[in-house]
């Protein structure tokens, strides 16, 4: 509840006066440059979804990355190439449909708009990573963005990406993946950097609020934390 | 395993098991046919197989056996959710897809209960008493807390607050600067980023053994199924 | 710009089983905990429904590449004749048939622990690349601690490096401090993390269900 | 008798020949009638000029013309008149100074004859030598301006010289001022606003120039009004009038304070630029009346550096000005053509002498006046630099010209016989070189390059596929492949495992005091990808369950779960050498869809979750799990797997609901940082642990019964051994080869 109050109250607050600036975070100001160039040189950005269960405690990666391909479909829906999202989950890929879908409803080129561009293309993770490596090779994607839930198969992915020369912006919730994520990714983003997507690609005012909700959350575990320590050292806890 | 001994379907199996793991190995050398054609086998029968469990699994027990059964309280509890599946079915056009919403919208809901109730009760609440319990008494009970297991909760507990000061978002700007966090917030963070490297450094280290282990696997089948042909005198 | 909503039903819908289903993880009263199950339960129903949807649509992007002789319409057709002849015949014979498992352990393990096989190889290329890639200090904190993690998994040659190998060794110690408290700082951020995007949802600021 | 050289066909000919007896041409040019009156006189005065001075170059002939019908012409005669005694074409130095003290007498006779009454009498529109067709409307408005309003010589002092027209500093700013013509006058209305050549401005702008001039034009109704006062003295009380009736713009009201005793000298009348040295004067007619001519060299405001020396070529490093830059400051391009012709316009001849004023205000005393060398800062500004050949200003010589030689010999107005080129005359040229100071140059290029780096688009830095990167791959492939194979080959002795871990103790431990045919439920969570691993780990502690007796429940949360648990078990017979059989001595209770939400649920209600079994049997039916009615009821609960999210998940959501239970895990090695903590804890979640391949090799040498995980790991340790070299070895490389280029880098950075 603390939560929720904090994220609506500085959303109001947001609305009508400038909020506090957000450190920089090198993998989004890339992220937006590429964007621009791959649209310009007609080239196709893939969004790799990982596979995370929508109703699991992963469903949460998920969303971002649902939420960062409809910021990125409304740049490149003009592109010769339009986006393409592959994920490993049935109902995840039923989500990024409707997601692209209403991209180009909101652009207004809803016509151009091609169910198979939220695709799924593997039900297993190893037999996702292989279908997405198999998009990669043959739609000449420019920008391979990994976000969402995955394992250590992300590995095949971005090593396929690393393959075809193209430039890759990987996060995930999940610690191996973003251990291998590290090594094998151009850029990396860590732990919960993924989540503050929205906000850097200016999704709208409620990811801004949400991150210094966040914030604000941190220091409190942090102080709960220390009390405890403190309680537990004198014996009370 | 011994493969003179193997029955033909067996037999059979393994050279099917060889052709495959050399025909994915052949991805080293680049994106190739053989890998193609194997990887597309894999993807078709990964899929047919998750079908045919969900429906043994899930539809059979949870939706068909309920609506023989005819008992009226279990048909109430299946009929709303066999409505909401069959909407789905709508995503299957382009024009009609918005009629399979309900269904989705239903999924997305009980989602995000299990996203912020498993992340409270699963990893907040959790890890932070794991963290302050770690300057609990052990549980030998030997008198209070040693002092090398002192040292160690202390930097387990510093590692901890700095690595979540490293995700601190909110900055500061100064004209003609880059947005820049408070300067203690810099120092603390740049103290998390270490420990971020290290916990890295070790999963990565797992994950390559566990990698390393399967290739090792692969290998020695690889090795019997030759050693065997090689014997039974090809 | 804000998106107006422009399926209000999908939006009550979600906000309504959403809280129902969240108020039961903190209220542990029968009813909600009852209601919770049934949610539960219909969920795994609708996900199972999902996925036959989302297989067939799997095939209908292929059937359509095969249709069309796009690139790789050859693959198209190895995948479409992979999915019926598994689904026939472990449909047919059941899942623990004899079948089933030789459809199994020929085919889906093979290729998949072979997958996993390769993925030294990769991560192996990635290490090595990694600091003409990275060239800071936590690449090479990264590095650093990965060689003293493998080095200190198995005996070198037989031999056991008394200040790594062993219980009270830097691999286990690495393993039971840092990592420990880098594990528990990612973990706690990450739950922020989604907490945010699940109220966000829960706003109806995000609506991934096309609402 | 000296002989004459045929223009056409260069033969000699006799003297008194005039036609070429070779090529029939006309040696001698022919004499045409001119206009009868002054023209005769102005063209005698040009032959004159002409024969004394054939060498005269054209332009400076075509000056004197001007000069002599601008004076001639001007209705004032008696100037006229003394310009014919001038003939001496090495005197044409002195015409200037002649010129000058001509203007000077002209001042000193008609001392009567101030600007301020010539303005009336000499009104512009009586000069019949410029007739009204040709005269644009400001210059018609300007004209009709009475030439005896009193120049306030405060306000036009000899550096703030400014045209009546103009208002005055404190005024109504012109709105579409953009440059100024004078650097002082800051409200002054830039010439090129009123220059600017009629099919460059735009219909609205002649409009705006219009609108911005009615009050000139209700000034002159006002003026004609007050006809019957001829001198300025009831000037001011026209002005006065004027004041009362409506707003008078300050500029006229300062004029109304004009005092009559400062005449304004002749001299001064004149401004310097003109009574300068010919230099000067050639370049301000080109500046003023060369037609077309981009004369950019306006003083931008922002300038506060004098202007470049004059006549300084443009050197090839100078860059051209900027598009954009020339777009901002609009060209001060005065295209005298349509407007005065090549003479000089009224207003600069008739401009009234006055006094100088100092910076501060202060009115200078005549000989503080600025002395004739100095050139007035606006003149100085408005001097150009560099200049570049102007293609039209060879089209005004050229209307006056007359033919001395070819056929058309004594035409006027003929196209020239010889190209442009061949003139012995240097073609002026004009500056087209922004006059910058350094540091504003700098300034202009880097905003270039920044406008033009955003339009270029930046090529997408795709890396070149290198061959290395894929040799290097094939290479790290093969040294693993022959590191695990040939031990394989050799049959290499094993190398004894770590000292034995203590959660693998616990273990053992725990399943040793198990009693005899214990309910034991096994979560089979690992897909096929780690199968290799995880049967090689988890067989030793089945094999162990299996000696123990303990009926087995197998649940899985993955779709391939089941089938992986079916194929362990077989395994796990023909290792150990066991018969369990299923619905004997275990149950697969199969897929439990859902993840998290499954397990939770499974917690608490298995037999709701659970009803039958994978052969569709029910399940619990059976005696062995008649007494199961939660995970709780379990003797002991092994979970298996290869997901850190599945481990958790069990540890956090399930564990606590076990009450005493005992929970273990076999994990993979990926699985094991996250899970060690929660076995170092005190409150102690898990109690035993297996991980990876050594773990499984330690259980093994623990219970004395090689298996799978003993094939392994010599090929296993074998290749760990090579991974570290080739980590290391790569590393150093790369990471030397980085050291290299920052230090060569750093070496740059210090020298640029």
């Amino acid at each position: 509840m603390v939560f929720f109050f904090l994220m609506s109250g500085i959303a109001l607050y947001g609305n009508k006066r400038p909020l506090p600036p957000l450190r920089s975070i090198n993998p989004f100001t890339k992220l937006g440059k590429s964007i621009g160039i791959s649209v310009e040189a007609g080239k196709r950005i893939h969004l790799a979804l990982g596979r995370g269960l929508i109703t699991s405690v992963n469903a949460a990666s998920s969303y971002i990355g649902l939420n960062v391909m409809q910021r990125i479909a409304r740049v490149a829906t003009v592109s010769d190439r339009p986006p393409v999202a592959t994920s490993g989950d049935a109902s995840l890929s039923l989500l990024s449909q409707d997601s692209l879908k209403s991209a180009y409803r909101s652009m207004g080129v809803q016509s151009q708009f091609n169910l198979s561009s939220g695709r799924l293309t593997g039900v297993t993770p190893f037999s996702y990573a292989v279908g997405a490596i198999s998009v990669i090779n043959d739609e000449e994607s420019a920008i391979d963005v990994m976000l969402g839930n995955f394992g250590s198969e992300v590995v095949l992915i971005a090593d396929a990406s690393e393959r075809n020369g193209n430039a890759s912006l990987a996060g995930s919730d999940q610690l191996l993946a973003q251990a291998v994520l590290y090594a094998s990714s151009e850029d990396t983003l860590i732990g919960e950097e993924m989540f503050a997507a929205g906000a850097y690609l200016k999704s709208g005012v409620l990811h801004r609020a949400s991150l210094y909700a966040q914030d604000t959350m941190r220091w409190l575990i942090i102080l709960g934390i220390l009390i405890g320590v403190l309680l537990k050292l004198m014996g009370i806890l | 395993m011994n493969f003179a001994e193997l029955n033909l379907a067996d037999l059979i199996g393994a050279v099917l098991g060889l052709v495959f793991t050399l025909s994915i190995f052949s991805y080293i050398l680049g994106d190739n046919m053989l890998f193609r054609i194997a990887s597309s086998i894999f993807i078709g029968a990964a899929a047919g197989f998750a079908v045919i469990l969900s429906i043994y699994n899930v539809l059979i027990p949870q939706v068909i056996v309920p609506l023989l059964e005819g008992d009226s309280s279990n048909m109430i509890l299946v009929f709303i959710p066999l409505l909401l599946s069959l909407l789905l079915v709508f995503k299957l056009s382009p024009k009609l897809s918005g009629l399979g919403n309900p269904s989705m919208a239903f999924l997305v809901g009980v989602g995000v209960a299990a996203v912020i109730g498993g992340a409270i009760t699963g990893t907040i609440f959790p890890q932070s008493l794991a963290t302050i319990h770690l300057f609990g008494k052990s549980s030998e009970g030997s008198s209070g807390l040693g002092i090398f297991r002192f040292i160690e909760s202390s930097i387990i507990l510093m590692g901890t607050i700095t690595t979540l000061v490293y995700f601190h978002f909110s900055a500061r700007q100064k004209p003609g600067q880059y947005p820049r966090r408070w300067e203690p917030i810099e120092w603390l963070s740049w103290i998390g980023q270490c420990f971020i490297a290290v916990t890295l450094g070790v999963l990565y280290a797992g994950v390559l053994l566990s990698a390393l282990a399967a290739l090792v696997e692969r290998v020695s089948f690889l090795w019997k199924l030759v050693e065997s042909m090689y014997m039974i005198g090809f | 710009m804000k998106p107006r909503i422009r399926d209000p039903f999908s939006a009550s819908l979600a906000i309504a089983s959403g809280l129902i289903v969240l108020l039961g993880y903190f209220l542990d009263t029968p009813l909600l905990m009852s209601i919770r199950q049934i949610f539960i339960q219909w969920s795994i129903i609708l996900m199972a429904f999902a996925l036959m949807i989302g297989v067939t649509n799997l095939a209908i992007v292929h059937w359509r590449k095969l249709t069309l002789g796009s690139i790789g319409a050859m693959y198209s057709a190895v995948i479409l004749f992979s999915l019926i002849i598994t689904i026939g015949v472990v449909g047919y014979f059941g899942p623990l048939s004899s079948f089933s498992n030789q459809i199994y352990s020929s085919v889906l393990l093979p290729i998949e622990s072979s997958l996993m096989a390769i993925l030294t190889v990769s991560m192996v290329y990635a290490l090595a690349r990694l600091l003409r890639r990275k060239f800071n200090l936590f690449s090479i904190i990264f590095l650093a601690t990965v060689i003293i993690v493998l080095a200190g998994a198995v005996p070198l040659m037989g031999i056991e490096i008394p200040g790594l190998h062993g219980v009270e060794g830097l691999r286990s110690m690495m393993l039971r401090l840092p990592a420990l408290a880098g594990v528990r700082g990612i973990l706690l951020g990450v739950a922020l993390g989604s907490v945010a995007a699940g109220l966000r949802v829960l706003l109806s600021s995000d609506r991934p269900y096309g609402g | 008798m000296s002989d004459i050289r045929c223009p056409m066909c260069g033969k000699t000919n006799p003297e008194q020949e005039e036609i070429c007896q070779f090529c029939q041409a006309r040696i001698k040019p022919l004499l045409v009638n001119y206009d009868e009156n002054e023209s005769d006189q102005s063209i005698k005065s040009e032959d004159e000029f002409e024969a004394t001075d054939s060498g005269i170059p054209d332009w400076l002939r075509n000056l004197r013309q001007d000069e002599s019908r601008e004076l001639f012409g001007n209705e004032d005669q008696g100037f006229s008149a003394e310009k014919n005694s001038s003939t001496d074409f090495d005197e044409n130095q002195t015409w200037l100074s002649d010129l000058r003290s001509d203007q000077r007498d002209e001042s000193d006779e008609s001392e009567e004859y101030d600007f301020s009454s010539s303005g009336e009498e000499g009104n512009i529109e009586d000069d019949d030598s410029f007739p009204d067709q040709e005269i644009p409307e400001w210059l018609k408005n300007i004209r009709s301006q009475p030439a005896d309003s009193e120049i306030d010589d405060q306000k036009f002092g000899a550096e703030t010289y400014q045209p009546p027209f103009v208002e005055s500093e404190s005024d109504e700013v012109v709105p579409n001022q953009q440059d100024h013509f004078l650097p002082e006058a800051s409200s002054f209305t830039s010439i090129s606003d009123r220059y600017e050549p009629k099919q460059d401005v735009s219909d609205d702008v002649d409009e705006k120039i219009d609108d911005e001039y009615d009050w000139v034009s209700e000034f002159v109704e006002l003026e004609k009004e007050n006809d019957k006062q001829p001198d300025m003295q009831s000037f001011p009380g026209s002005l006065e009038k004027i004041e009362d009736s409506q707003e008078i713009p300050d500029w006229l009201a300062d004029l109304a304070s004009y005092n009559e005793t400062d005449t304004p000298h002749k001299e001064d009348v004149i401004p310097e630029w003109l009574s300068g040295d010919q230099l000067i004067n050639e370049q301000v007619s080109e500046v003023f009346y060369s037609p077309g001519n981009d004369y950019q060299e306006q003083t931008p405001e922002w300038s506060d550096e004098p202007l470049q020396s004059p006549g300084a070529e443009e050197s090839e490093t100078d860059e051209p000005i900027p598009e954009f830059f020339q777009g901002t400051i609009p060209p001060f391009t005065v295209d005298i053509e349509n407007f005065i012709g090549d003479e000089f316009p009224e207003w600069l001849d008739s401009a009234p002498a006055h006094a100088v004023q100092d910076i501060d205000g202060s009115v200078l005393e005549d000989d503080a006046r600025i002395q004739r060398g100095d050139l007035p800062d606006w003149l100085q500004a408005m001097r150009p630099v560099e200049t570049i050949s102007s293609g039209h200003s060879i089209v005004t010589e050229q209307d006056n010209r007359i033919e001395s030689a070819g056929p058309l010999i004594g035409m006027q107005g003929a196209l020239p016989a010889e190209p442009d080129i061949a003139r012995a005359k240097k073609t002026p040229v004009y500056s087209s070189r922004l006059q910058v100071s350094e540091k504003h140059q700098l300034q202009a290029n880097l905003i270039e390059q920044i406008i033009k780096s955003e339009g270029e688009p930046v090529a997408m830095h795709g890396k070149p596929i290198l061959a290395t990167q894929q040799f290097l791959r094939i290479a790290i492939f093969t040294c693993l492949f022959l590191a695990l194979l040939v031990p394989m080959v050799l049959g290499i002795p094993k190398a004894p495992p770590n000292q034995f871990s203590p959660e693998a103790f616990m273990l053992s431990r725990l399943i040793n005091q198990l009693p005899g045919n214990a309910p034991v439920l096994l979560a089979v969570d690992y897909s096929a990808s780690l199968s290799g691993e995880l049967d090689a780990a988890s067989l030793p502690v089945i094999d162990q369950l299996m000696i123990k007796g303990a009926n087995l429940t197998i649940v899985s949360t993955i779709p391939t779960g089941p089938m992986q648990a079916e194929r362990l078990i077989q395994l796990a017979n023909q290792v150990g050498g066991h018969k369990y059989q299923m619905s004997i001595q275990y149950d697969n209770l199969g897929y439990l869809p859902g993840g998290v939400t499954g397990l939770l649920g499974m917690a608490e209600l298995p037999r709701q979750l659970f009803p039958y079994n994978l052969l569709g049997e029910l399940a619990w039916q059976d005696s062995r799990l008649s007494g199961i009615y939660r995970l709780a009821d379990f003797s002991m609960i092994l979970v298996l797997t290869d997901d850190p999210e599945t481990a958790r998940t069990w540890i956090e959501q399930v564990q606590p609901e076990l009450g005493d239970t005992p929970l273990g895990f076999v994990v993979a090695a990926q699985v094991e940082p996250v899970i060690a903590p929660y076995l170092a804890d005190s409150a102690k979640q898990i109690q035993g642990l297996v991980s990876g391949l050594s773990g499984g090799y330690s259980y093994e040498i623990l219970m004395v019964r090689p298996g799978i995980a003993s094939n392994y790991w010599s090929s296993y340790s074998v290749g760990v051994l090579v991974v570290l070299i080739l980590v290391i070895g790569i590393s150093l490389f790369n990471g030397g080869i980085q050291l290299i280029n920052q230090t060569r880098k750093m070496g740059h950075k210090e020298q640029s």
